[in-house]
């Protein structure tokens, strides 16, 4: 019995070895990918997971090439009128089925994306109008600064005739214009490109997002974080933006592996509730007893960095001046000042609601503490994704939190991170999702929402600072862990792997 | 009840203590099950002393000892928090043992009351429990624990209730099954004739035949119970943090653990201690009550 | 020598640290065809008795120390056990007090008769299925109850069930424990009647271990009482009825309703058998024997011959003797 | 039987009917948002009212109970999954065919690993074997399956390199881990519960009998006690079945598989309400198959219980 079953085992290892050497070698790159997309469909919501599949998958109209904007499937962009704009396409794009793309295909992208809801941002564009074959104009009912950009970022293109001949809406097997076409889509467990051997574009006109320097890509999705070392210590994957901070040292300057650490476009910062707390003092207070330099070593293993605004430095309406601000740095002295001036006394409880993640629990504990020294009581709330997301943005749930522990990005502009907490005109009720209803810090956030001068940014982010309705504490970074196959890892301007674009 | 006139090879029959004085005798006298229950109880007592006992405040952080390894200061080494975690594991017990024991103490109540219903009137009354038992079954632990927690609110009540709902069906199912196999014995047709209360037809005659596989079930189960409450903090149960609790130190240090491993084993060695000490005293409650052995 | 001989068994128990003495020295010869009946109340070591001869103790926690059984010149304490699966069934067979709990509850009742034909008769399964339906037929039950199961059979039945099992294989000596204890006393004379006519028949010799005298005056030969776990008195049939001499013997016949006498009430023994984990010193009987004396408790008492074979293990004799003739 | 089988399947009617109301209330019940998971953190408060509305999450309860029992049952249409845009039935199957190759290797694992260890356990109780058993049985169900997933891909994946460290791509190869990961629990509950069974029947008369009649050491054992002892074992083995078709969410999040368990759990953090209440349904429709059958097997090997599923029978 024990023989037959050590034979057995034998065997089977031996097989798996085989297959092993089988899998070729050549000019293929394994991605580890955290969250699950999901549904790859050209029309779906920016799930956690899809974002990192997104660029390998579709094409857009434009994209953001490291800083700046450029076209993808756009050849040129003309204003009309303030709301009007025409978009001229490559006369020569295909897909991998071979249809070619015209401003019809534009139209029906935009029309079907507005309607399916899922992108809605799309709200904002009130019709695609075909001119002629390679000329769409686009009627908006509405362009804040960036918007324009941003809009023509949001969906993914494809043409109508692989659309409709796809049987699930292209949840399992888009055909797009990008050079990597899905091949195999295992759902939750792996996604298979190839390189598309027919691709539309001339090489020297390729934005990074559409480069395509490897032969093969797989997504392999792994979601426990211990795996996902153990999978790139055994060579089993090649890249991964998911390897946790205090793994990193097993890969920086060892031999085979190598780091590359990238800023990411998220910051965390604290709300506070203007019901419970409404004294700017009290707020001050909390930001200048939080040491975000704990924060940053006990959360994020000492790498990040201390925010300087609500949201980080790296969008282009960031105004360089606030780097050399001061902006609540630790300060014992003023904290314990201003805590008098605010009447708060040792004993007081605060309630701090997060959603729940390794990171969040430390942060939440870090602040917890830090208070702690103050005499007074942080109560921690810890919220699953789909509980936070409920308790974040309910009117009747805001008196259950004091402070709120949040997290945001964008893709373009600094204003669209302070928008979703910050602008009272995107809630379903008239003040922030820290409960503010002043009239100063939405008309200026309205103005730096339609103009983003260095003037408009600046007043808006000196009022919020003093105000300190919002406080920003630590901006994260990316580390890219990666085999020695891959000498140079790129991303796009999310923060995401590109596999194509990356060196080997 | 003919299994009374049995012709024994040792009868001691001069104690005449109550059924339920009787297992505490033979319980007594079980070494390995004393044992158990000994460290049981000095676990408790941890658990009760341990706001004044501990080394350290379990929730003092410090950037220094971050992932310290063990050492004499710090016998089970700090956490990635820097905190101690000998004295997180003796506070730890506080819930963990509560949470754990309580929970598995109200499935297996209340699982023995409707298994020994349904085992025992058999019919209509066992078909529509366990059909009941299916559609509760049916329904993930998770999503119970989150209706639990919308509808009720949290609390160390609810917690409990969300822990040992999941416990119940096993526990039914298991002593149906083997009341069912007794429940047609000669000697409860026996007792039922001599006007037996139900009740101690149940409690003194079937139970007591059927009840092995359920300690063995619920012993082992203590272990797991534990790691469950962890997961519950997340939607508003358990206990939130920084109050150490072990499941939460083993997830918490989940992500370390071929790192600093020294994160997740002792929290996990001392699941392991109480899952042992539960099982010892498990089977010597299951020797001491199994009527065969008596006499 | 006799077909089969006891000697100086001993049987323990230990349980909980204490060690239990079941079966203490006991010796006696039993001849083909005979019948020898141990007699005494329960827990007295009758059981442990039988299960040493077929060696089914349960080990641990049973132990047999000391002693010899010589079955047809064997020591069954010393064969080794593949032997002694030959033995058991084939020329030694038992039959349990309970019939409720000793057949497989989920096992045809044929199939378990049949089961110890095949193991023993070297025949075919067919021809032990055979053969088990004849002797289902042979203790009364129609052949076709073969494919039953225990559950769809009365107390009465399967107790027949348990006879036919232990009667199949024809064996030389049949062990008998309490056979009709668990049984109405209208089937109680049935069965009675079944195992002497089979045994008859077979020419089987047979212990029967009982309770009840009226059982034992039906069946046996000679008569071994037995008390916390040793034999006080031994004899004939005649001679232990006719002439009881130790005090627990007459006890027993004292307890027995004499429907001839005007006794308005049985007397029965006083008090409760000795603990047999602290047996008192002595004879062990003394704390409840109406004639003990200081005597009593002194020594261990030897089983003394007080003529034609007739073995009484009491000191008092002549004293009994004198006072019974006062009563007269 | 048949007929017992035929009520039982019967009955199965309004068990289903009662798992989709139970589900789809504990549904409504249950805070958050699947509009959030699906826009993603970067949609605003506005956009996702919008969203909810859109997808008729604002109907009343009874409005959208209705709905859903309609396209449940009369349609037979479990809708489709949120998050996948994919036929929830179809999603379910696709992730059962790895769920059930872990669910049936493990199982059988744990019945021929598990029994044997038990009975080795329970006839020599109290000795050694007893012992060692009995504690490798304590520490198999006290280690988190977490822990020793991830002890045994660094021994044999990273270390070694004899196998995948996750992933189901490797055919047979890549389930070794999970499943020995996965069994080590319920070879060990299923050894205690084989030696605690076994004991009590061992102890009991009819295996005396068994003894008295010459059969060997082995006979007794093999056909007059196991059977015996495996009756009460059936329960553990059928809900262990039934439990491990529901995935086994710890050990697919380890090892990167896309089982039902992965599938149900992303379904209820991301609240994809078709997925948890078609998954549900599906699940509780194979669970209660399976006890179903456990209730069969039951009547198979003991005639007693066979006599009073057909007693009740005759009584009606």
């Amino acid at each position: 019995m024990k023989k037959v079953l050590s034979l057995v085992l034998a065997l089977i290892m031996v097989l798996s070895m085989a297959s092993f050497a089988a899998a070729d070698q050549g000019a293929s790159v394994v991605v580890g990918l955290a969250g699950d997309p999901g549904n790859i469909g050209p029309f779906q919501g920016m799930g956690l997971g899809r974002i990192g599949i997104l660029f390998t998958t579709y094409e857009m109209l434009m994209v953001k090439d490291g800083s700046e904007f450029r076209g993808c499937l756009m050849k040129e962009l003309t204003q009309v009128d303030d709301l009007t704009y025409d978009v001229e396409l490559y006369d020569y794009i295909v897909d991998a089925a071979g249809n070619k793309l015209t401003a019809s295909d534009i139209k029906f992208c935009f029309e079907t994306a507005k309607a399916d809801g899922n992108l809605p941002k799309l709200s904002s564009v009130e019709s695609v109008e075909v001119m002629s074959d390679y000329v769409a104009r686009f009627h908006f009912t509405a362009l804040a600064a960036g918007d324009l950009e941003s809009l023509l970022m949001e969906c993914p293109i494809v043409t109508q005739a692989a659309y409709e001949a796809s049987a699930d809406k292209m949840a399992t097997d888009p055909v797009t214009t990008s050079p990597y076409q899905v091949v195999d889509y295992k759902t939750g467990s792996t996604i298979v490109y190839k390189r598309n051997e027919n691709y539309w574009q001339k090489d020297e006109l390729l934005p990074t997002t559409s480069k395509h320097n490897v032969d093969e890509i797989t997504f392999k999705i792994i979601p426990d974080p211990v795996q996902m070392v153990n999978a790139l210590k055994a060579k089993e994957i090649d890249i991964s933006a998911a390897i946790d901070g205090s793994y990193i040292s097993d890969f920086m300057g060892v031999e085979g592996f190598d780091v590359t650490q990238i800023p990411d476009n998220t910051t965390k910062y604290l709300i506070f509730n203007y019901d419970s707390i409404p004294s700017a003092a009290e707020r001050q207070a909390i930001a200048y007893a939080v040491d975000v330099e704990d924060i940053i070593a006990f959360a994020f293993d000492g790498i990040g960095y201390h925010a300087k605004t609500v949201g980080n430095n790296k969008y282009p309406d960031f105004v360089e001046a606030w780097n050399d601000e001061e902006y609540y740095e630790y300060d014992d002295e003023k904290a314990q000042a201003l805590f008098a001036e605010a009447g708060v006394t040792a004993g007081k409880t605060y309630r701090l609601i997060y959603n729940v993640a390794d990171d969040n629990t430390r942060i939440a504990t870090t602040i917890q503490a830090a208070l702690g020294d103050y005499g007074i009581n942080v109560t921690l709330i810890p919220y699953d994704n789909a509980l936070f997301g409920t308790y974040k943005y309910d009117d009747k749930k805001s008196g259950e939190w004091d402070i709120m522990l949040d997290e945001g990005g964008s893709s373009n502009l600094l204003t669209n991170v302070w928008k979703l907490t910050l602008d009272a005109r995107d809630q379903t009720y008239d003040k922030t999702v820290g409960h503010v209803a002043d009239e100063k810090l939405q008309s200026l956030i309205e103005a730096a929402i339609n103009d983003n001068s260095a003037e408009n940014m600046d007043a808006f982010h000196q009022y919020l600072k003093e105000q300190c309705y919002e406080y920003g504490l630590v901006s994260k970074v990316n580390n890219l862990a990666h085999t020695t196959v891959v000498t140079k890892a790129a991303t796009c301007f999310r923060g995401q792997i590109l596999p194509g674009a990356c060196e080997y | 009840m003919s299994t009374a006139v049995k012709d024994t090879h040792a009868g001691v029959r001069s104690r005449r203590q109550g059924q339920f004085g009787q297992v505490m005798h033979r319980l007594r006298k079980n070494k390995v099950a004393m044992v158990g229950l000994v460290v049981l109880l000095l676990l408790i007592l941890m658990a009760i002393l341990s706001p004044y006992i501990t080394p350290y405040d379990y929730a003092k952080t410090s950037k220094a000892n971050r992932y310290a390894l063990p050492s004499w200061e710090h016998l089970f080494g700090c956490d990635a928090m820097g905190r101690d975690i000998l004295s997180r594991i003796m506070y730890g017990a506080r819930a963990s043992l509560w949470l754990g024991l309580m929970s598995t103490l109200v499935a297996t109540v209340v699982g023995v009351l409707l298994g020994s219903l349904v085992g025992y009137y058999g019919g209509k009354v066992d078909n529509i429990v366990m059909r009941i038992l299916d559609i509760i079954q049916a329904i993930p632990g998770m999503l119970l624990s989150i209706a639990i927690s919308a509808a009720l609110g949290s609390g160390i009540g609810n917690t409990i209730l969300a822990l040992s709902i999941g416990g119940i069906p096993m526990t039914v199912r298991l002593l149906r099954g083997s009341i069912l196999t007794v429940r047609k014995q000669e000697y409860i047709e026996a007792a039922e004739k001599i006007n037996c209360s139900k009740w101690r037809v149940i409690t003194s005659h079937i139970l007591p035949n059927s009840i092995a596989p359920v300690i063995v079930s619920v012993t082992m189960g203590i272990g797991n119970t534990i790691l469950q409450a962890a997961s519950l903090s997340y939607i508003g149960l358990g206990v939130q943090p920084p109050t150490p609790e072990w499941g939460a130190m083993l997830s918490e240090g989940k992500s370390m653990i071929t790192k600093y491993p020294h994160l997740c084993i002792f929290p996990g060695l001392a699941i392991m201690l109480v899952v042992l000490c539960l099982n010892m005293l498990g089977d010597g409650l299951r020797d001491a009550m199994d009527p065969k052995l008596k006499n | 020598m006799a077909m089969l001989s006891v000697k100086n068994l001993t049987v323990e128990y230990t349980s909980e640290g204490e060690v239990i003495h079941a079966v203490n020295n006991v010796s006696f010869d039993l001849e083909k065809g005979q019948t020898i009946g141990l007699v005494g109340e329960t827990g007295a070591g009758k059981t442990s008795i039988a299960r040493a001869i077929l060696r089914i103790l349960p080990e641990p926690p049973a132990r047999v120390p000391n002693g010899e059984i010589f079955f047809e010149g064997k020591d069954l304490l010393k064969i080794r056990e593949e032997d002694m699966q030959k033995i058991r069934g084939k020329e030694i067979s038992m039959i349990f007090q309970d019939p409720m709990t000793a057949l497989n509850p989920i096992m045809r009742v044929g199939e378990q008769i049949a089961e110890v034909i095949h193991l023993h008769e070297h025949c075919t399964k067919a021809e032990s299925v055979e053969e088990a339906k004849k002797m289902l037929e042979m203790v009364g039950i129609p052949g076709e109850r073969y494919y039953e199961y225990p559950h769809q059979f009365s107390g009465g039945m399967k107790q027949r069930v348990v006879i036919a099992m232990a009667l199949a294989c024809s064996p030389t000596l049949l062990l008998a424990d309490e056979p009709t204890t668990a049984l109405d006393v209208t089937i109680q004379a049935q069965v009675l009647d079944m195992i002497n006519e089979l045994k008859q028949k077979l020419n089987t010799s047979m212990i029967m271990i009982t309770h009840d005298l009226g059982i034992v005056a039906e069946v046996c030969d000679t008569v071994a009482v037995v008390y916390a776990g040793e034999i006080m008195e031994y004899g004939t049939k005649e001679q232990i009825f006719h002439n009881p001499q130790y005090p627990y013997t007459i006890g027993l016949f004292g307890s027995l309703p004499d429907l001839k006498s005007d006794v308005d009430r049985l007397s029965p023994i006083e008090g409760l058998p000795p603990n047999p984990a602290d047996l008192p010193k002595g004879c062990a009987f003394h704390p409840r024997c109406p004639y003990a004396s200081e005597e009593c408790e002194k020594e261990h008492i030897e089983l003394k011959d007080i003529g034609g074979g007739h073995l009484c293990r009491c000191c008092r004799l002549r004293e009994i003797a004198a006072l019974k003739a006062q009563e007269v | 039987m048949i007929r017992y089988i035929g009520k039982r399947l019967l009955w199965m009617i309004p068990v289903m009917l009662g798992i989709a109301i139970l589900i789809f209330s504990i549904m409504y019940i249950c805070p958050g948002d699947p509009a959030s998971s699906l826009l993603g953190p970067s949609a605003s408060a506005v956009e996702l009212a919008a969203k909810r509305e859109e997808m008729g999450l604002n109907d009343p309860y009874i409005v959208r109970l209705g709905r859903y029992l309609y396209q449940t049952f009369i349609k037979f249409d479990l809708g489709t999954s949120y998050k996948f845009g994919t036929s929830v039935f179809a999603g379910l199957m696709e992730r059962m065919q790895y769920t059930l190759v872990i669910a049936l290797l493990c199982m059988a694992l744990q019945v021929f690993v598990g029994t044997p260890l038990g009975i080795m356990a329970a006839t020599h109780h109290n000795g050694v074997w007893d012992r060692v058993s009995m504690f490798l049985a304590l520490v198999g169900v006290s280690i988190p399956a977490f822990w020793l997933a991830l002890m045994l891909v660094l021994i044999f994946a990273v270390n070694l390199g004899w196998l995948p460290t996750s992933g189901v791509s490797n055919g047979l190869a890549s389930f070794i881990l999970p499943c020995i990961a996965n069994s080590f629990a319920g070879i060990a509950s299923q050894a205690r519960h084989t030696r605690s069974s076994m004991l009590e029947v061992i102890r009991s008369d009819y295996i005396v009998t068994a003894k008295a009649k010459g059969l060997s050491r082995r006979t007794v054992l093999f056909k007059h006690a196991l059977p015996n002892a495996l009756i009460p074992i059936i329960t553990i083995v059928g809900n262990g079945m039934g439990m491990m078709l529901g995935g086994t969410v710890i050990i697919e999040n380890v090892f990167a598989i896309p089982g039902v368990g992965r599938y149900m759990t992303d379904a209820i953090n991301s609240r994809d309400y078709p997925v948890v209440m078609g998954g549900v349904l599906i699940l509780g429709l194979i669970f209660s198959l399976i006890m179903l059958l456990v209730d069969i097997v039951y009547a198979f090997v003991d005639p007693r219980i066979k006599a009073q599923y057909e007693g009740r029978k005759g009584k009606k």
